[in-house]
């Protein structure tokens, strides 16, 4: 496998020798407190369900100890799993408590020896996967490939009715407009005439057309355009009816409205 | 055909693979190389003693009459389709498209119009023709360059093909109904909405579209 | 072997090639593409009324033992040259950037446990994956995105790709080595398993599991 995965058996196998003195030099060498307790749990030299987690949490804790003593600086989650272990150990140590809440004590322990057992298993598979045969180590695969090639080929169609729409398009051009309703730029008559009715109520001043314009109609041309027009139609529409008045000082002056007070 | 010397003692101990083993070798060498190899190259990479050589005799014979070939190219080697098969290396797609707005208006007026210059075109249809529309009517081979005209510049003209003729199913240009004829057939009164069609018809529509709105901003 | 029907006329007209001259198509597509491709591509690409799975099966067989096997992964198909034979091939190999322990586990995991999720990742290594060791996976095309997994959060899950069974010459993830071992000792489970205790305890199962693995992700 790799090189830390060779420095780590190595490591492993001191660890068998010198225990955990051997393992102090090589903290760095873990890659987490799991990694630690798997190690550690080695040298109890059992299958791993039926390790003693009693020990092993000992073994742990005189590891950070002696890490302690040496001045190792330790990630916080080995301190994190230190303390937890400690939890665990005052645990087995004491007589189960029938009534207390949650997992006992034992419980948690032989979820520890299965996720030990797990991250082992893990890695014996990745272990296997890595000694397969590899593309590009072992077996490979063609070297020169042909190409395969998408040849399109389109066929266009058109009939004589087609052809005959086609020229006589062109030549009525400017007979026909193809008419669109262009709908975002038209404000309705009805529009202006619903706004108008429940605004001029309320004033009984003499008020510009323009100022009933909404806003965002007055900025473009083309819109304030349509809106002026919407709205001086719906004026004279309400004007007929009796609804409002409507003045013009002088020709291209202001257009004002007033509402009609009734009675 | 196979020299193997009296060997010594020591030639013995690099004893070559069975040639079917050479065979596998060469076989695995040349499919798994990037280009053709040499004989040389091949007993180069293979163990000591062995003969590349041989080995592609055999090799070449087992691959006859299959799907790929060991043929040489140079003096070197190489595993390739069988001739015969090459049809597997490409697919052609058929695809049927409907021509463009702009290729059938041009198309018309050229039927209309022949001899007729792409400027008399663009006059007609009031819009400028691109070259691209023009490129794919003459590939259809429904229209080619005519006569030049005489006039300044001599520009080239277009006319229609027979290939157009017997598309259409017409037998000259001159039997297409006039203006009128359209009209009585009630193809102009069905003037129908514009319709976005091909893509290559868009600039058109911006170009009708303009023409709406200055309709409305005057 | 080969159903042929006593077929109609018209039937007739669109016979399928001899099975033998499938087997060469099938060859000769197999040794022009250094992709594994799938038998509906295969069979996309051959006459009508071929059948490729049919046609692969005689192919695999004819190439048992030699320098290039027919090799299925996935569900698609591809040549590959043997892997006893790696050794000719200095000249082809690829220096594979050496993948650290970090990786190599968690393409474990991914391909183990898949669909998994990061958390999931984490949990059973131990420590937290970083960013890169996934990015690196996907960027060697080896795991992709799953679905996301139904459980508040919807968070993204990891599987394993062609291109990784391909590269570890498995037909399917199903053969991954060892797998049957770790999924019979129960390691593969989601829930991790709590020893088999009292049956009155069993019922706390559900409880305990919930508390322990809150207990390890703080």
């Amino acid at each position: 496998m790799t090189e830390t995965q060779s420095t780590f058996t190595e490591s492993l196998d001191l660890a068998d020798s010198f225990k955990v003195e051997a393992l102090v030099v090589d903290v760095d060498g873990f890659e987490g407190p799991l990694d630690l307790l798997l190690s550690l749990s080695r040298s109890q030299k059992v299958d791993l369900l039926k390790i003693s987690v009693l020990d092993l949490a000992q073994q742990y804790l005189a590891f950070i100890e002696k890490a302690k003593e040496l001045r190792i600086e330790m990630a916080a989650d080995y301190l994190v799993m230190a303390a937890w272990l400690a939890f665990l150990k005052s645990r087995l140590l004491l007589p189960s408590d029938v009534t207390d809440e949650g997992p006992s004590a034992e419980e948690l322990a032989a979820h520890l020896a299965f996720q030990l057992e797990r991250l082992q298993a893990i890695r014996n598979a990745a272990a296997q996967l890595m000694a397969r045969d590899q593309k590009g180590r072992n077996f490979f695969g063609r070297g020169f490939p042909e190409k395969y090639e998408l040849v399109r080929q389109i066929n266009y169609t058109a009939t004589l009715l087609d052809l005959m729409q086609g020229y006589s398009r062109v030549r009525t051009r400017d007979e026909f407009r193809p008419y669109t309703m262009d709908r975002q730029n038209v404000f309705t008559m009805e529009e202006a005439l619903e706004k108008l009715r429940n605004l001029i109520g309320f004033t009984g001043e003499w008020t510009d057309l323009s100022s009933y314009i909404p806003r965002e109609w007055r900025l473009d041309p083309k819109r304030r355009r349509a809106a002026t027009a919407a709205h001086f139609a719906a004026s004279l529409e309400l004007a007929k009816t009796g609804f409002v008045e409507i003045r013009q000082q002088d020709p291209f002056g202001r257009i004002e409205l007033k509402g009609k007070t009734l009675g | 055909m196979h020299d193997v010397d009296q060997g010594s003692v020591e030639e013995s101990l690099f004893k070559a693979p069975p040639m079917h083993e050479q065979e596998r070798m060469v076989e695995a060498i040349l499919f798994a190389t990037s280009e053709p190899i040499t004989v040389k190259a091949l007993n180069d990479r293979m163990p000591h003693g062995c003969d590349a050589a041989e080995a592609l005799v055999y090799l070449r014979k087992r691959y006859e009459g299959r799907g790929v070939h060991v043929t040489k190219v140079g003096n070197s080697w190489t595993i390739r389709t069988a001739p015969d098969l090459g049809f597997l290396m490409q697919k052609e797609m058929v695809e049927t498209r409907k021509l463009s707005r702009a290729a059938i208006e041009t198309l018309a007026i050229v039927a209309y119009h022949q001899p007729v210059t792409r400027a008399e075109i663009e006059e007609i249809r009031g819009v400028s023709v691109s070259r691209g529309t023009i490129d794919q009517l003459i590939e259809l081979e429904w229209i080619r360059f005519g006569r030049r005209k005489m006039t300044p510049g001599r520009p080239v003209t277009f006319v229609v093909t027979q290939n157009f003729l017997d598309h259409f199913g017409l037998e000259s240009a001159r039997d297409l109904p006039g203006l009128k004829e359209l009209r009585a057939a009630g193809l102009l009164e069905s003037q129908p909405a514009v319709e976005p069609m091909a893509a290559d018809a868009f600039d058109e529509l911006e170009e009708s579209d303009k023409g709406q709105s200055e309709l409305f901003e005057d």
